[in-house]
């Protein structure tokens, strides 16, 4: 039940952020449970459930990979589509490579993440 | 793989270092610790001569050395090192000591200032191995023994003996090849000078093992 | 005449039958099944080299001037045994998978980083070869192994025994000096048997370097792990341990259950408890040959879990991983050193990014 | 106490002194040797706090002069490459990589160092910096070979070794502008040091800083209680265990030994360096004329 920060402008997530109550990750979708970057999670928002992208965690990373102050996810929809239009943080790029290799393996498209990144760090 | 400590600059010790320090356990924990040490490390200084087991003469020893060479590098004026010296050593006049006797004493010394021995533990009695710690330069009489006959001891007299007949053929040895050398520059032909020299390091040989033979 | 000759003869053929007889009554004993266990064979049978290495340390006043002539003689020795030999006469027999050449005595080290190509950082371990000198040789035949070999052997091997790491004689024993009598060298401080075939068999004094091994071929390394003495089951075997709070009393380190009561009632073989961890030999197979260094004898191998604390002594020999086998033949007994050929001081894998090399740029695809 | 430490090793006099030891050994005046030899020793040893990285891990059982010795080699050959100037935890950095996920243009970052651990080729460092209001952190290893450039753009120290609290203080204070201007010293000036206290979020913390003993942040607010428990932790009596400060630290006989066999290449590099930055000097005013 990590609290999540949403960094997309999408309704419901400014919403969220606004009334001080953050999303909360209430499952990751791969084998381990413990969420990396660029994995996809299930996420209480507003009593919905949604499915966001991990795109910037607090864990400790490899050298060169950005370590943010925040866990930040940009809000999806079933098709990888986002919800919103902006993403108003810096994401790191080697979302690039993970969503372009997830992409490859399942149906839905999540590289339009990418196009509507403000900043890459 | 962490980084060294850069902020202080050390003397190298000339004693061997244990890889980890022992623990020592007591009530007071590693504070006690360095209360037992610090105990230790004053009586050295202040009788230069002292007997004790040998777990805590071997730690003790590190601490003494190392609080000398700071005494010598830095002096008396350096305040860090005053700290240093006003915890270690429980009666103060000792701190004089330290500064004035032996920081002169060892100002030159290429080895370590402290000697360890290993002495007889008494029996019957506990089986906890004994030392003696001293600072070198101590007015005593040495723990030593005399080592003025050893050289009438059956093995040095043997020793002796082999030395002068292996020198003796080394020489010969040396001399043989240089008369070859001599011979060959001589005669200025290389390839005829090598077959009879083969032939004396082969004949050389044979000899060396038909006298092993014998002996 | 004839009757003496038909007493021997008669006598003889008595004898003869007497003498099957004790021996079938012989046969017959040493099959009967009671008396089997009597005088039984050896199982193990320690392995000739394996004597008593080290003296116990005498007092013996021996004055100073002595005690440089002993020394002066150990030089002496240590420069013969280091110019022993220094050809190594090839059969022109060329390396194929089946022939097996010698491993080699390695000191580890430590670890560092290297990077590759692409930009990926890689953690090797650094082998130091050390002066390698061939002890003895076993040849197929001749070698006894401790225990009785199963009946099919297709690939016979002998053994090599080598010595690295010259120590003071006057420590070792006279049995285990014994050993370096016949090869001439001063006797090492450690000693290690590697099975070869016998085209790859080394002339004794021989000594082997790091370029015994190629860059981009796999080894495998034997050592012997760190001691770390009796340990839980949490450190030794990786178990979870339990809860911290919640109620639990003295049972936070604990494996907890090890089996069931009924039919079984008893602990089953193997199963994982506390004991001593460590100090055993284990082997890390298949490790890349990164990178040498021909001046100081070392390789870099992949991977930082070999066996063994730095400065501890491991040994190394090619893979005996079937896919890894390399394809190019091999130098073989070993590589011979030519003394006019010109060797570069380090050797690289093509995988591996040289420090000196321009710095990584990265192009689109 | 870092203060006693901030005078940098001066280049100009080292070789001074290097030439004055060469001409002395020429001579046969054996006390003017002697103390330049002394001097040069000091200057050698200033080294540890420009190289730290260069001293192996003080840890016996770690140690090996060998493996000591490829790795400074390495570590010179890469220095030769690119360019790693002298800095400190503090000081502000900015670092240019290429990237593999991004192969397009190098990739700059600019930030505050917080954190410099490790020895040999690990040697790494931590930058932070504030960017749209986000706080990142990316960890580079000094000795990678994709790293194109490390500028730093202010040359300073802090009060303390390491600035992880900046993860708990306000904004402002690891926000810095990525299109900042490099601040150049006057040649042979010390480090100089920020004496800036950083102010605390309110708790949670990610450590608990009261009981670190920092001096760069300021008072904190928090209930006795905290204080209490952390004079309770404290270990007063292990600033006077003089083996455990000598097995944290490497001698300074070693260091001597270490630095002078790399000394060679890495003057070669600094004066390199020196007139790599003039050059610099001497293009910007005519850009603006």
């Amino acid at each position: 039940m990590t609290k999540l920060r949403v960094v997309d402008n999408s309704d419901i997530g400014r919403q969220a952020m606004a009334e001080g109550k953050p999303p909360k990750c209430i499952h990751v979708y791969n084998r381990t449970g413990i969420g990396y970057i660029g994995d996809k999670v299930l996420v209480a928002i507003k009593g919905e459930k949604k499915r966001g992208i991990l795109v910037g965690l607090k864990q400790n990373q490899k050298p060169k990979i950005p370590k943010f102050d925040s866990n930040n996810i940009v809000l999806i929809d079933e098709g990888g589509t986002p919800l919103g239009t902006r993403i108003h943080v810096p994401i790191p790029t080697i979302l690039r490579t993970i969503l372009k290799e997830k992409t490859q393996s399942k149906g839905a498209d999540y590289t339009k993440l990418l196009s509507i990144a403000s900043r890459f760090v | 793989m962490n980084q060294a400590e850069v902020s202080k600059l050390v003397s190298q010790l000339k004693t061997t270092v244990n890889p980890r320090l022992r623990k020592f356990r007591n009530p007071e924990g590693p504070e006690g610790r360095l209360d037992k040490l610090r105990k230790t490390v004053t009586a050295l200084i202040k009788h230069e001569r002292i007997e004790l087991n040998y777990p805590r003469a071997d730690e003790a020893r590190m601490y003494a050395e190392r609080l000398i060479s700071d005494a010598i590098r830095y002096g008396d004026t350096h305040k860090t090192t005053m700290e240093m010296a006003d915890y270690w050593l429980v009666e103060k006049q000792l701190i004089h000591k330290l500064f004035k006797v032996l920081a002169p004493r060892f100002q030159n010394y290429d080895i370590s200032y402290t000697r360890l021995i290993r002495a007889p533990r008494p029996y019957p009695g506990p089986e906890d191995l004994k030392a003696v710690l001293e600072l070198r330069g101590n007015p005593y009489p040495s723990l030593r023994p005399n080592g003025s006959y050893n050289r009438n001891l059956i093995h040095n007299v043997l020793l002796e003996e082999a030395k002068k007949a292996y020198r003796a053929k080394k020489y010969a040895e040396i001399a043989a090849k240089i008369d070859a050398v001599e011979t060959a520059v001589g005669l200025n032909t290389n390839s005829q000078t090598d077959v009879p020299e083969n032939d004396e390091v082969v004949a050389k040989e044979v000899e060396d093992k038909s006298t092993k033979e014998e002996k | 005449m004839a009757l003496a000759l038909n007493i021997v003869s008669r006598t003889s053929h008595s004898i003869s039958v007497l003498e099957q007889q004790m021996q079938k009554l012989s046969l017959v004993v040493f099959n009967s099944k009671r008396e089997k266990h009597l005088n039984p064979k050896p199982r193990l049978r320690n392995p000739t080299w394996l004597v008593r290495k080290t003296r116990s340390h005498t007092d013996d006043p021996i004055t100073f001037e002595n005690r440089e002539f002993i020394k002066e003689i150990v030089q002496d020795k240590l420069v013969q045994s280091n110019h022993a030999i220094d050809e190594i006469a090839t059969n022109n027999v060329i390396w194929t998978p089946n022939i097996q050449r010698t491993g080699v005595i390695a000191r580890k080290i430590g670890v560092y980083p290297l990077w590759l190509k692409n930009g990926s950082k890689m953690q090797t371990t650094l082998l130091q070869i050390l002066d390698n000198h061939v002890i003895k040789y076993y040849t197929p035949d001749n070698y006894k192994p401790h225990k009785e070999i199963r009946p099919k052997v297709y690939n016979k091997k002998g053994c090599i025994l080598l010595g690295a790491e010259f120590g003071d004689p006057s420590n070792f024993t006279k049995d285990y000096c014994g050993l370096f009598k016949e090869s001439g060298v001063l006797p090492t401080k450690w000693l290690a048997r590697f099975f070869v075939s016998p085209e790859g068999a080394l002339p004794l004094g021989a000594t082997i370097s790091a370029r015994h091994f190629q860059v981009g071929n796999y080894v495998d390394v034997r050592g012997k792990t760190i001691d770390r003495g009796f340990q839980g089951v949490m450190k030794r075997h990786g178990f979870k341990g339990m809860p911290a709070s919640h109620g639990v009393t003295k049972t936070h380190r604990r494996g907890g259950n090890i089996g069931g009561g009924g039919e079984k009632a008893r602990v089953w073989p193997g199963t994982k408890m506390p004991g001593h961890m460590g100090n055993t030999y284990r082997v890390a197979k298949g490790l890349k040959v990164l990178r040498l260094n021909t001046k100081y004898n070392v390789i870099w191998v992949s991977g930082q879990a070999i066996p063994g604390e730095t400065n501890s002594i491991v040994y190394v020999y090619d893979t005996k991983i079937p896919t890894r086998t390399p394809t190019n033949p091999l130098p073989l007994p070993t590589l011979l050193q030519q003394t006019d050929e010109d060797v570069p001081e380090d050797i690289y894998d093509e995988s591996i990014h040289i420090f000196s090399d321009p710095t990584i740029i990265f192009n689109e695809k | 106490m870092l203060s006693i430490f901030s005078k940098r090793p001066c280049i100009k006099c080292f070789s001074e002194t290097s030439k004055i030891l060469l001409r002395c050994s020429s001579q046969t005046a054996t006390s003017t040797i002697e103390r330049n030899k002394d001097q040069l020793k000091r200057q050698i040893v200033e080294y540890r706090h420009v190289y730290p990285e260069f001293l192996p891990d003080p840890k016996i059982e770690y140690r090996n002069l060998i493996r000591e010795k490829l790795e400074r080699a390495d570590m010179v050959a890469r220095r030769t490459q690119v360019d790693i100037p002298e800095f400190y935890v503090g000081s502000i950095l900015a670092v240019t990589s290429s990237d593999r996920h991004n192969p397009e243009k190098p990739h700059r970052f600019v930030g505050i160092c917080i954190k410099r651990e490790y020895c040999g080729l690990r040697a790494s460092f931590i930058v932070r910096n504030m960017i749209d209001h986000q706080g990142i952190e990316i960890m580079y290893n000094m000795y990678d070979p994709t790293i194109h450039k490390v500028e730093v753009l202010r040359l300073e120290k802090r009060l303390d070794d390491e600035l992880l609290y900046l993860r708990d203080a306000l904004p402002e204070y690891s926000t810095f502008d990525s299109n900042m201007d490099a601040e150049i010293l006057p040649e042979g000036t010390p480090v100089p040091i920020n004496p800036i206290k950083v102010k605390l979020k309110p708790r949670p913390w990610l450590e608990r800083w009261e009981r670190k003993n920092l001096k760069g942040i300021e008072e904190l607010d928090l209930p006795e209680r905290f204080f209490k428990r952390a004079k309770e932790l404290e270990k007063p009596w292990e600033k006077y265990d003089l083996m455990k400060e000598y097995m944290r630290t490497i001698p300074e006989e070693e260091q001597i030994e270490i630095f002078s066999e790399v000394q060679a290449e890495l003057h070669k590099l600094e004066v390199q360096r020196k007139k790599m930055k003039r050059k610099r000097v001497i293009v910007k005013p005519s850009k603006l004329a």
